[in-house]
């Protein structure tokens, strides 16, 4: 059963069309990476999945539901979460209080004593264990990158939206990224990544969806996909202009 | 939080403990040095500019008057003592007016409090005044409720009049120059959308209508206005031979100019406050002559003459020829009563200035219902003085210019 | 313990009217004043850092409010319907504002003080034909004090209320970041419209209470911007995010400018800028912060004794 | 009629414009919102005003003393005052509020030395207050001159923006001043020329509104705040959007003036300014946020 589907999805700024009738599925449990190159449009993808951007023509829907109409409080609701391309921390609040947000907002909100074992317990899972009262401020990179992870996953979404998440970590901290998500692919949530590291795309990504100057490029297996000929030039074509 | 309440309820017992103790002190005539006059008005904010000219002066002047003079007698205490001044800035706020008579009366344990500049603050400062027993001389409020207020406030007086005095005074001198043929029937009326204006236009537009005047404009416009071209472009055109603006100030200025500037020059153009000042003559250049305004003093009284020359000398500039010799008189009728009580008791003092008679720069001046009712309500620039063209009980000091001049461009 | 301590305090509080004179009565009255001012704007503005200069706007919506019920109504229905009326209002202009963000919405925010101004006085002028209007209740400095500094402790219960609760948190993520705010499901608009509202009502009530004292009520006074820029100030300087930040501005600042006022009648501007030019440059973080600092120092001599 | 008052309102808009354009400087490139800029436009009228009632010398000259003089107050100020701040703030945020907090300050310093100098009387002089007819509309001549001086500082400002390098580090700065050291620019440096500029600017106002209005030593804030609203109602950093918004502004209030009523100009103003935002709330011009 399909979770997500764009269907003729477009974006304008002004004169300028950064996505361009772009149409996909994603069904339940997969996990698929967004690729291509710097300004191909996937970020503004993913901001109009999320709700951050109004599209301009299209329409998204989440389990046969549209949700391009709604505004990201509601479809976070609905159970989709994202992380940001630049972290996106809540700096005068503590780890906890920042994962605490996030469960007390959510569809099914927790608060108090239950949120606090939640709190707990998604901050072990993502590496962070005990370091609640830490200040946001005062994490290292990896650790906001941690932080933001727990912060999503504490809304309990079906669908989990990841920019970049793997960008600017050293090969130590890759591998222990990589595994976290691989975890959580097992748990049965689907993902949406954004990547331009492509180790952690062969090895997360079952499926990947390439795009260029706002449109889809290719769909298909993540092995084919990326021995495709027009992908390669894409990147390459990018990479030198 | 603990210790932040107990500190502030013991600095507040604190203050409280120690006005009461200097409250409690008992003065003794003997041990006075001088007579403490207090006031608190407008140095800075949006009345500033007001009490600059009417109030702060005639204060300076009245003291340095007093003082000059040796001081004022007190024949029950055996003493002449001079004025010592303890003066605040209320910042044009109530709030702060009604605070810093509250200091004066029960911390500074002053003996007479002046009040502040404009009606608002009086009005505000009403309470304050009565409660503690003060007089309180009104010198520069405008308010038709002067009746009732000083029935209200027993040691409260009213010494400028209401909107009704000026603007009935107004129509019935417009009405003897219609009659004898000298203006149209068609009038103009532009009013600053505040306090003085509206108490003023809603005088005169009745009395306008019932001498049977037609009203071919009559609108307010918002306080602090800068450009009156619209205003003046409009009327220009109505054919009226004149114009009423109840303005303030900088109204009043910018009405001229653009007045002349549009060479809108009706047979009568009155402008409410700010006409009778000083500066305005500067302004306007040479067509200040035979404008109209507010107020009006006796060209031909020696003590106006010799006042205007002292204020002058002392100040550096003329007064105003409408609330500040209104003002001085008012500080002149304080004075006289204290010296005929003898002592500074408040209540006998306020006593003497409800019924006696005083004599001031006005002339002989007595206060009915603790009101002046001798006042001059329309005045005309003519040879350099803003001289009274009508005056409650009184005559004329001189006959009205109408029309007046026609505008010279200027150069 | 907080609490009994906390009703031990405004009971002290409280009974002072009857030890002191008119005069600090009168500062009380002033004090209590801004004080529930700046706390009902760091309700909304500590957190959220939206810096509002729409005060007065409430406070001279209760002013009048009272000027012109004072007569109709008993006096606790006046301020009920006061307060109604500012909740009103706010809502209306919440939902109008709450999109603009940083310089826009502060300059909104004055804006729309002055344009409530001019409206109240268009009305007056063309309607009523009156501006100035009369309070004669017989309200003395006293109750007025005490309806203070019951509004004050109001408003620091809710403050404190809201710092515990839910909606504190979500005004919180909202003003470290309202993107990221929105992604996490908080109700942005819906959040901010609430405290907005709360803090307005505050307000309205602050000026409601304080209108007898003036007896005479009419735009250029209960519409004075000044208000709103001494308020922000007060809380500024106290520190907006901390429970007695803006009570601790206000008390000092208070005191200050009575205090040059007093002394200084003629200088009283020049000496208050010099003045406020050093406080930014010396206690940059506030006056709560030298606070803190000066009571970490108490704490550690208690213990050390 | 419509004609005339449209012109009316041209000429106003353009002192609002001119007004707003130092402002909008010294908010859009140095990041300072400066409560204090409409008492250096009070100062710039006492000025004019003293050179030509003492020693007779024309606003037009008194321009060239003016506007330098402004231009080196303001270059004091942010060097002693503003420039410690902008360089202790860690964010844009803690700067904005230190600015407030500063430049309030600021304002009852200059308040304070005019009316230790000058009282609080209103003052006014007459300069040039002839008629002069334009298409059948008759309009003062020193408005005109404001207006016409408001167009030439308009476009000199604009052309020194777009068609100098100096123009291009100030916009540069202005458009973004974290990037803006990556290539090369002293911010701190570019942020009190600007500063400085707008403050002549300012003086220049000063000047200019004297010729034609009544001011006194407590109206700066009027003009703080009519200046601000056209500067956000353009677009912050945008001396286009200061210019189109000042125009519409005069314009509005002349016609509500002639055709509606004029107790509700000020009230119309408020309520365009407002209608902008609701709309726009990024200003006429203005970028988005971010």
């Amino acid at each position: 059963m399909s979770l997500l589907t764009l269907s003729n999805v477009t974006k304008r700024f002004g004169g300028l069309t950064a996505v361009n009738d772009l149409s996909f599925t994603l069904t339940a449990g997969e996990s698929v990476g967004l690729l291509g190159p710097n300004g191909s449009g996937k970020t503004t993808a993913l901001n109009m999945i999320s709700g951050y951007l109004p599209v301009t023509a299209g329409t998204i829907a989440l389990d046969g539901m549209t949700i391009s109409t709604l505004g990201p409080e509601r479809i976070a609701h609905r159970g989709v979460a994202r992380t940001f391309q630049l972290v996106r921390a809540l700096p005068s609040l503590t780890v906890g209080e920042n994962v605490l947000a996030a469960l007390a907002f959510r569809k099914a909100p927790l608060w108090g004593s239950e949120a606090e074992a939640k709190i707990g317990a998604l901050l072990e899972s993502v590496g962070l264990a005990g370091r609640q009262q830490e200040q946001a401020s005062n994490l290292t990179y990896i650790d906001l990158k941690r932080m933001e992870l727990a912060r999503a996953l504490a809304t309990e979404p079906k669908l989990l939206l990841l920019d970049e998440w793997l960008a600017g970590l050293n090969p130590t901290e890759l591998r222990s990224g990589i595994d976290l998500i691989t975890r959580l692919r097992q748990s049965g949530i689907t993902i949406l990544l954004v990547e331009h590291v492509m180790d952690a795309v062969r090895a997360l990504c079952t499926r990947c969806i390439v795009m260029n100057t706002g449109s889809r490029l290719a769909d298909g297996p993540t092995a084919d996909v990326l021995a495709d000929k027009s992908v390669i030039r894409a990147y390459l074509g990018d990479d030198h202009a | 939080m603990t210790n932040l309440s107990r500190r502030t309820l013991l600095q507040a017992m604190g203050t409280g403990a120690l006005a009461t103790a200097l409250a409690s002190l008992p003065t003794f005539a003997q041990d006075r040095t001088a007579i403490r006059i207090g006031y608190a008005v407008s140095k800075t904010g949006a009345n500033a500019g007001g009490a600059g000219i009417s109030t702060i002066p005639n204060y300076l002047l009245w003291v340095d008057d007093v003082n000059k003079a040796g001081g004022l007698e007190l024949s029950k205490l055996g003493v002449t003592l001079p004025l010592e001044v303890t003066e605040y800035d209320d910042r044009s706020s109530a709030e702060e007016t009604v605070r810093a008579i509250e200091r004066l009366a029960t911390q500074d344990n002053v003996d007479f409090i002046l009040p502040s500049w404009g009606t608002g603050s009086n009005l505000a400062a009403g309470p304050t005044f009565d409660r503690f027993g003060f007089p309180q001389l009104a010198g520069t409020a405008v308010t038709d409720m002067a009746p009732q207020l000083a029935q209200r406030w027993k040691n409260s007086f009213w010494f400028l009049g209401g909107g009704h005095d000026y603007a009935n005074a107004l129509v019935n001198l417009l009405v003897k120059q219609r009659d004898a043929g000298a203006i149209n029937n068609k009038v103009a009326i532009a009013s600053v959308a505040d306090g003085f204006g509206i108490d003023l236009s809603k005088a005169a537009t009745p009395a306008f209508e019932a001498a049977g005047f037609e009203l071919v404009y009559d609108k307010t416009y918002p306080l602090g206005t800068s450009d009156f071209a619209p205003i003046i472009n409009e009327v220009s055109g109505l054919g009226v031979d004149t114009f009423v603006a109840f303005s303030y100030p900088p109204d009043t200025f910018a009405l001229t100019q653009q007045a002349v500037v549009a060479n809108f020059s009706p047979k009568v153009f009155y402008l409410g406050v700010g006409t009778a000042f000083p500066i305005y003559p500067n302004v306007a250049g040479p067509n200040h002559n035979g404008v109209m305004g507010v107020g009006g003093i006796d060209p031909d009284s020696e003590a106006i003459a010799a006042y205007f020359e002292r204020h002058t000398a002392l100040v550096g500039q003329a007064p105003d020829s409408w609330a500040s010799a209104v003002t001085y008189a008012s500080l002149e009728i304080l004075g006289q009563a204290i010296t005929r009580v003898g002592d500074l008791d408040k209540s006998a003092v306020a006593a003497e200035i409800a019924s006696g008679e005083f004599d001031t720069i006005l002339g002989k001046v007595k206060l009915v219902d603790n009101q002046l009712r001798a006042l001059w309500t329309v005045g005309q620039w003519q040879d350099g003085k803003f001289v009274g063209l009508a005056h409650t009980e009184g005559k004329a000091a001189r006959e009205p210019v109408v029309p007046k001049p026609a505008w010279v461009p200027a150069s | 313990m907080i609490l009994l301590v906390s009703l031990l305090a405004l009971a002290a509080l409280a009974a002072v009217p009857f030890f002191v004179g008119a005069y600090p009565l009168g500062l009380g009255i002033g004090i209590l004043g801004y004080g529930a001012l700046a706390t009902a704007w760091a309700l909304f503005s500590g957190p959220t850092r939206y810096i509002s200069l729409a005060t007065v706007a409430f406070f001279g919506i209760g002013a009048y409010t009272v000027a012109v019920l004072a007569d109709l109504m008993p006096y606790p229905l006046v301020l009920l319907c006061a307060a109604l009326i500012g909740l009103v209002v706010a809502l209306l202009v919440g939902l109008a504002t709450l999109r603009l963000a940083g310089i826009y919405f502060v300059i909104f925010t004055f804006g729309l003080a002055e344009l409530v101004r001019q409206l109240v006085t268009y009305y007056e002028v063309n309607v009523t034909r009156t501006l100035g209007r009369y309070v004669f209740l017989p309200i003395g400095p006293e109750h007025i004090y005490w309806q203070l500094l019951g509004l004050l402790a109001v408003t620091l219960a809710l403050a404190f209320w809201i710092s515990r609760a839910k909606i504190g948190l979500a005004l919180r993520v909202i003003g470290d970041d309202p993107v990221v705010a929105s992604h996490l499901g908080v109700r942005i608009t819906r959040t901010k419209l609430a405290l907005f509202s709360l803090s307005a009502v505050a307000m309205t009530l602050a000026g409601a209470i304080q209108a007898p004292r003036w007896t005479y009520i009419e735009p250029s006074i209960v519409f004075n911007p000044t208000v709103s820029f001494l308020t922000v100030i007060m809380a500024l300087l106290g520190g907006p995010n901390r429970l007695f930040g803006p009570l601790l501005g206000a008390v000092p600042l208070f005191l200050l400018f009575e205090w040059l006022s007093a002394n200084f009648p003629n200088h009283y501007s020049i000496i208050l800028g010099l003045l406020f030019i050093a406080i930014v440059f010396l206690l940059p973080n506030g006056v709560l912060a030298a606070w803190d600092k000066f009571a970490a120092r108490l704490k550690n001599k208690e213990a050390s004794a | 009629m419509r004609f005339s008052a449209i012109l009316t309102g041209l000429v106003l808009g353009g002192t609002y414009a001119l007004i707003a354009m130092g402002l909008t400087l010294q908010y859009g490139v140095a990041r300072i919102m400066n409560l204090a800029y409409g008492d250096l436009i009070i100062a710039g009228s006492f000025c004019a005003m003293l050179l030509f009632t003492a020693m007779g010398i024309n606003p037009l000259i008194a321009l060239f003393i003016v506007v330098p003089l402004g231009f080196a107050l303001s270059w004091l100020v942010y060097a002693l005052m503003l420039q410690p701040l902008a360089r202790r703030s860690p964010n844009r945020d803690r700067l904005e509020g230190d600015s407030i907090l500063a430049t309030f300050g600021l304002l009852f310093v200059i308040q304070g030395v005019a009316l230790v100098l000058f009282g609080a009387n209103y003052q006014s002089y007459s300069f040039l207050a002839v008629p002069i007819d334009v298409l059948g509309t008759t309009i003062a001549a020193n408005r005109l001159l404001a207006f016409a001086l408001a167009v030439l500082f308009g476009v000199g400002l604009w052309l020194l923006l777009t068609r100098t390098r100096f123009g291009t580090v100030i916009r540069a700065v202005a458009a973004n001043p974290g990037s803006a050291p990556l290539v090369g620019i002293n911010v701190d440096h570019v942020a009190r020329l600007a500063f400085a500029l707008g403050g002549g600017l300012a003086a220049a106002g000063g000047v200019v509104v004297s010729m034609y209005l009544t001011f006194s030593a407590t109206m700066g804030v009027i003009f703080t705040m009519k200046a601000l609203i056209v500067v956000i109602m353009g677009g912050v950093g945008n001396l286009l959007g200061a210019l189109a918004a000042g125009l519409i502004l005069g314009v509005v209030e002349t016609l509500v003036s002639s055709f509606i009523d004029p107790g509700l100009t000020l009230a119309a103003t408020y309520l365009i300014f407002l209608a902008v935002l609701v709309v726009r709330p990024q200003g006429l011009f203005g970028k988005a946020a971010r």
